[in-house]
């Protein structure tokens, strides 16, 4: 009997062994290998997996990828350096604060073959969080705006006081995320989604309230399918979700108000941690190329910045406004910025306040 | 059968647990204040006749009695009727106070009452003191007594007990017969008893009940039954027996072996083949030649009151017991006194020897 | 060797493991539950329990909690006894029948209950076709209280059932024979022999009711807030690991002061919980 | 008759408790035969998914390292649960109850306090990969492991074991013939568990997973914004059909098994 025991215990400390250096190994197999490698951190779902198999087959270079589901636990696990990542995608705000905190470095942007292919205005609302578009290369954008259900909302819809005006109580769905709904009352009222007046925040707080019983529900990532499904009349969403609702019901529009919204933009940087600038950017390169970042494209549904595709769409999805955003948002559309700290506390305990409500 | 009045009446009670046929048209008949053993060896239906008459099981056909009213579809708890069973089965989570006062809690009797009840009942099975125990800390003993205290405080009309001396040790069984036989005397109520165990069927009961195969072999007093098996199941199940199939020769005379025997029964026609029964202690052992059949001592084992001899005659080998010793080897001689010879019919089938014996 | 020595010896690798892998990642969330982001050391991240706002999540949590761990027991009990009465005790069939659902995935089954309870759902559908009226329980704490009764019923039914399936047939047959009917039974012998299964029942329903934040995103709209959204929050929305992993901390003070007092008292058969 | 009564009431009781944890399943079954990529959209019937998901390489992959994930986590949680189980029931009570609370801790945590703090832990050490996932499983999988065996090891009966020693056995062998055959259920149940929890797990896979690792509950949660793709509604309709089949197989073999080894083991 002692002796099985022991004899078990053995065997369970030798696997333990056995993994913990399997696991050390692999940290230092990783850095000693012979081909080129990349680690890149993006969204889940945003990037056709058949690029990747093509990037190292036409590079030799192997790329090990990873998803998040937020910026944030991309930002956390990134920042605890548990894995060494090269590249990442992740969003404006994120993004600036990445830049603040000098974790990123310098694109070579000037040995680009495609950069052609983006747009200069995308480089240009990027100046919100990379004042010298040194940093990052835009991946996909969008607006943010409602979606609704032609057969219950008849009116035409142009402004976000649809959501507040309590005649479709009940039929509403908010976006499930601090920035996100906190710019919809912002802008409601007039103000800066970047503000950091503490007065107006309250009051768009106020607003958010006063509106709760009418909510039927805030949701992230399902909050298409519920008005597809006719649960709800409308919906506060991303324009690349807009795009595929129509798909499957062909009742519901999607608008941005006029009041003006976020225009959000998703972009790529390179990590202090690269040790391989060269595969990074043939990469970057590689994504802006006019297949790559087509296929993409019609994997995701979401705005490219890529003109070479956009201007290669057929007609019906170049005046679909999901798709492609009239010029008009710019004008009255913001980016996200980095809140300093104690905004985004706030925001923080607000947003609580405002759920447990 | 005695004269006392009758309690339980089981009329052609049958059951059967899916394709097995347990009891088959069992009639069974109780009387008030008797210590009745239903005796016989495992899945004779005993112990589903017990449950019967508890309540915990229903027969598929046939109807219990019990004084007079029918009762078969009456619930066990219900039923004037308790048990102690044969793994005791005692609360784990009470005391065994608690576990006495269970049934006179459920009955809402009154605080005095329980303790009143309680404190004769553990005088009785002799637990005096032990109130505040668990179950789990006392010993297989000592559980029993609290099994039995369970089932008495309820005052019931008839104690069931389901071999609820088969996990003790000897010395305690004895003991526990005893203290049984006290305890009933005491009560004056009616007992049923089931065992395999023929000695505790015999040493304890009023009537004793043997069964085999869902059916009744026998029923009578102990002596009735170990004197005059009615068969060579009941022969054989209760006590040692030489059981040799003979040849009565006419009223009063039996062909055992050859020889032919004077014997006591009559009515078995002329020259009809039977089966006799003679007891181990009814053989009456003479020096060679002197008694009725003569054989050679193949084996000789010390019983402490007797000793236990093997004797072979021909091709038949006897079991004796005698006081005195034959050295194996030597040659001795049987003879048998006519009472001793207990002549039984020859059941054509099993299923026939049982139904002919349906009493 | 004493047992006791051996029994420290055939636990060693778990204790390492256990040290290892459960201690100190344990410790480095303490860590960060008593600093704050410029490493001082402070109180306040603990303490932010019993602020307002988390507060009102907890005490939210705590009803969800005890309503989904009451009708886990109340549901289980009467499957126990029917499962006892129908005969039904291979074991292996009620674990097969209750871990079966598991293998799909959490976030499936509990997307399936979104569709079955939304407003043009399935419920609502088979309701409109037998002629009854529509129930609108998507998007509410009901609905998050029925997802979470569905994820941890399993979890209160399998010890329960366990402790119930161990108790033998004499023991209900005695109870039945002095006199106790049905309810007796139940209340008198089958109850109080199964309390040790109940309890493990409930700190494996408790606990993680009150943190499962996907089922109240998912079938409560996001508008039942319970602790762990609030903890999920601090973690993957607001970076704030510090506070973060206060709350964490305090919730797990919490449970391992109040389980043991309300669940370790009575359970006096210590380890006679299984799964 | 009211007998009849009380059975047909539990009866419908069982249909209750059966539709309230299967209906779930059903829709999800459902789905997987829906042509329409959108949950909420019925397309038509078609059995394209169940053809899609095998060809695709990231389905597979994932499937593979969870079923490689759930069984090594399994397998280490029982190795290192087993000897625990017996070590614990050895201890006295203060002993004893130390190692519970040890043995309930990944219990009673969050798990998105568990995946984290074993990701900052993890960060020191080691880089992130498949064994830092696989210990972390490990580590939830092990309380689920001691919990099903310890009441079986608490009631083994150590006279067969006494008496093979006594027939000459070695301890070994002897443990291996007579007191393993009791344990067996238990370490399957146990088994069975891990595997079933290390499958369901999102949050601590999440944070503990290195670049390139993933699951079928991180692929799937990964899928929830753009909608779940229809070939995991098959993926898991094959999963559970497969366990579903297995289970029933295992459980009528073994039943089978038990009405012969009453003679067969006696020797």
């Amino acid at each position: 009997m002692r002796y099985v025991i022991r004899r078990t215990i053995c065997a369970a400390m030798a696997l333990v062994l056995a993994m913990t250096a399997a696991g050390c190994g692999g940290k230092a197999g990783s850095g000693s290998q012979t081909g080129k490698s990349l680690t890149v951190f993006n969204y889940s779902e945003y990037l056709d997996p058949e690029m990747i198999e093509k990037f190292t087959e036409e590079t030799g270079i192997k790329i090990r990828y990873e998803e998040a589901l937020t910026p944030e636990d991309m930002y956390t696990k990134y920042k605890s350096g548990a894995v060494n990542y090269d590249l990442l995608c992740t969003c404006d705000y994120m993004l600036g604060r990445l830049i603040r905190e000098g974790e990123v470095v310098e694109i070579p942007f000037d040995s680009f073959e495609n950069l052609d292919n983006i747009g200069k205005r995308y480089f240009d609302i990027s100046k919100a969080f990379d004042p010298d578009h040194r940093y990052t290369l835009p991946y996909f954008w969008g607006t943010i705006g409602i979606l609704y259900d032609t057969s219950v909302v008849k009116e035409p819809v142009d402004s976000w006081s649809v959501l507040f005006d309590h005649s479709y109580a009940g039929d509403i769905i908010m976006q499930n995320s601090i920035r996100d709904t906190y710019m919809v009352a912002l802008k409601y009222l007039g103000y800066s989604l970047n503000t950091t007046d503490e007065n107006e925040i309250n009051e768009a707080q106020k607003l958010l309230i006063a509106q709760k019983p009418d909510v039927q529900a805030y949701l992230v990532d399902e909050a298409r399918d519920e008005v597809v499904a006719g649960n709800a009349a409308m919906a506060v969403v991303y324009s690349g979700e807009a795009y595929l609702g129509h798909e499957y019901n062909e009742n519901l529009e999607y608008v941005v108000p006029k009041e003006g919204s976020n225009i959000w933009i998703d972009s790529w940087c390179v990590t202090k941690n690269c040790k391989d600038m060269d595969a990074a950017r043939q990469f970057l390169d590689f994504l802006c190329r006019e297949d790559v970042a087509k296929a993409n494209f019609e994997f995701i549904y979401y705005s490219t910045p890529n003109d070479a595709v956009v201007s290669s769409l057929p007609e019906e999805m170049k005046n679909d406004k999901a798709l492609v955003p009239p010029d008009s948002v710019f004008e009255n559309c913001e980016v996200c910025t980095r809140y300093d700290e104690e905004t985004s506390r706030m925001y923080n305990e607000l947003w609580k306040e405002l759920k447990s409500g | 059968m005695s004269d006392r009045p009758v309690l339980i009446h089981l009329e052609h009670v049958s059951k059967s647990f899916g394709n097995s046929l347990v009891l088959d048209d069992l009639d069974l008949t109780i009387c008030k204040n008797e210590f009745v053993t239903l005796l016989g060896p495992s899945g004779c239906g005993k112990t589903t006749t017990l449950r019967i008459i508890g309540g915990f099981e229903r027969p598929d056909s046939g109807r219990v009695i019990f004084q007079g009213e029918d009762i078969t579809g009456v619930p066990a708890n219900k039923r004037p009727i308790n048990t102690v069973f044969q793994k005791y089965a005692l609360f784990p989570h009470m005391t065994v106070e608690e576990n006495v006062a269970f049934g006179l809690r459920i009955r809402k009797k009154s605080r005095e009452y329980i303790r009143e009840k309680i404190d004769y009942a553990l005088k009785l099975v002799n637990l005096e003191g032990f109130e505040k125990r668990m179950p789990k800390s006392l010993s297989g003993g000592q559980q029993q007594r609290v099994a039995i205290a369970r089932a008495i405080v309820n005052e019931p009309e008839v104690l069931l007990l389901d071999e609820p001396l088969g996990a003790l040790d000897l010395k305690l069984r004895q003991e526990m017969q005893y203290e049984l036989i006290r305890m009933k005397n005491e009560l004056g109520i009616t007992f049923i008893y089931v065992t395999h165990d023929q000695e505790e069927a015999l040493t304890m009961s009023d009537n004793v009940v043997v069964m085999n195969q869902g059916y009744i072999q026998q029923e009578g007093s102990p002596q009735k039954i170990y004197d005059e098996p009615e068969n060579a199941f009941v022969a054989d199940f209760i006590g040692d027996s030489n059981i040799i199939r003979s040849t009565m020769v006419r009223d009063r005379l039996v062909n055992i072996l050859g020889i032919e025997f004077e014997c006591v029964d009559t009515g078995f026609g002329e020259n009809r083949p039977v089966d006799v029964v003679i007891r181990p202690e009814d053989i009456v052992l003479a020096p060679e030649r002197e008694g009725a059949l003569n054989g050679e001592v193949t084996d000789v084992i010390f019983k402490g009151v007797h000793y236990e001899m093997c004797i072979m005659t021909g091709d038949f080998e006897w079991i004796v017991h005698s006081t005195r010793r034959s050295e194996p080897g030597s040659g001795v001689s049987i003879s048998v006194d006519p009472f001793d010879i207990q002549i039984m019919n020859i059941p054509e089938s099993e299923d026939e020897e049982a139904v002919k014996l349906d009493i | 060797m004493t047992s006791e020595k051996k029994g420290w010896g055939l636990s060693f690798p778990f204790i390492l493991w256990s040290v290892g892998f459960t201690l100190i990642p344990l410790a480095v969330i303490t860590r960060y539950a008593f600093t704050d982001p410029d490493g001082g050391l402070t109180l306040d991240n603990v303490l932010a329990m019993g602020n307002r706002i988390n507060g009102q999540a907890f005490l939210v949590s705590l009803l969800v909690a005890f309503i989904c761990t009451l009708l886990c027991v109340l549901l289980a009990y009467p499957m126990v006894m029917a499962i006892r009465r129908l005969n039904l005790s291979s074991s292996a069939f009620i674990l097969i029948f209750l871990i079966l659902p598991m293998w799909m995935n959490f976030i499936l089954r509990i997307l399936a209950w979104q569709m079955i309870l939304s407003d043009n759902g399935i419920l609502n559908h088979f309701l409109t076709i037998l002629g009854l009226p529509k129930v609108f329980i998507a998007n509410t704490w009901l609905a998050v209280i029925i997802g979470v009764t569905y994820d941890y019923f399993p979890y209160m039914m399998l010890p329960i059932y366990t402790a119930v399936s161990a108790i033998e047939k004499d023991i209900t047959e005695a109870a039945r024979d002095l006199g106790a009917g049905t309810l007796g039974v139940f209340t008198r012998v089958i109850f109080p022999l199964s309390l040790p299964g109940l309890f493990s029942g409930i700190t494996m329903v408790f606990v993680p009711s009150m943190t499962s934040f996907a089922v109240a995103d998912i079938l409560g709209g996001g508008k039942t807030q319970l602790i762990g959204n609030i903890i999920e929050q601090e973690f993957m929305r607001s970076s704030e690991m510090n506070l973060g992993s206060g709350l964490s901390i305090s919730l797990m003070i919490f449970m391992l002061i109040t389980l043991p007092v309300t669940v370790g008292r009575s359970g006096k058969e210590e380890g006679s919980r299984d799964i | 008759m009211r007998d009849r009564a009380v059975n047909f009431i539990t009866r419908f009781y069982l249909l209750l408790i059966f539709l309230f944890l299967y209906s779930p399943i059903a829709v999800l079954m459902v789905l997987s035969f829906n042509d329409s990529r959108s949950r909420v959209v019925w397309g038509g019937f078609t059995l394209k998914w169940y053809e899609r998901m095998f060809t695709s390489p990231h389905i597979t992959d994932a499937l593979v390292t969870t079923l490689a994930l759930a069984f090594f986590a399994s397998l280490l949680a029982v190795l290192i649960g087993f000897p625990a189980s017996f070590g614990i029931c050895m201890l006295r009570r203060s002993g004893r109850s130390v190692m519970m609370t040890l043995v309930n801790i990944p219990l009673l945590d969050a798990d998105i306090v568990t995946g984290i703090s074993m990701m900052l832990f993890f960060m020191r050490f080691m880089e992130l990969s498949f064994s830092s996932v696989l210990i972390a499983h490990t580590v939830f999988c092990i309380p689920y492991v001691i919990l099903a065996l310890m009441p079986r090891v608490e009631a083994v009966d150590w006279t067969p074991y006494e008496s093979a020693l006594d027939l000459g056995a070695t301890q070994p062998y002897a443990f291996l013939r007579m007191v393993m055959p009791q344990l067996y259920s238990g370490i399957i149940s146990g088994f069975f568990m891990s595997l079933t929890m290390s499958m369901d797990d999102f949050a601590i896979t999440y944070f503990t997973k290195g670049a390139g690792v993933n699951t079928l509950s991180t692929m799937i949660y990964g899928e929830i914004r753009k909608g779940i793709k229809p070939e995991l509604y098959a993926l898991s309709t094959v999963i559970f059909m497969a366990v579903l089949i297995l289970l029933l197989a295992v459980n009528v073999a073994t039943r089978k098994k038990g009405g012969e080894t009453g003679e067969g083991r006696a020797y």
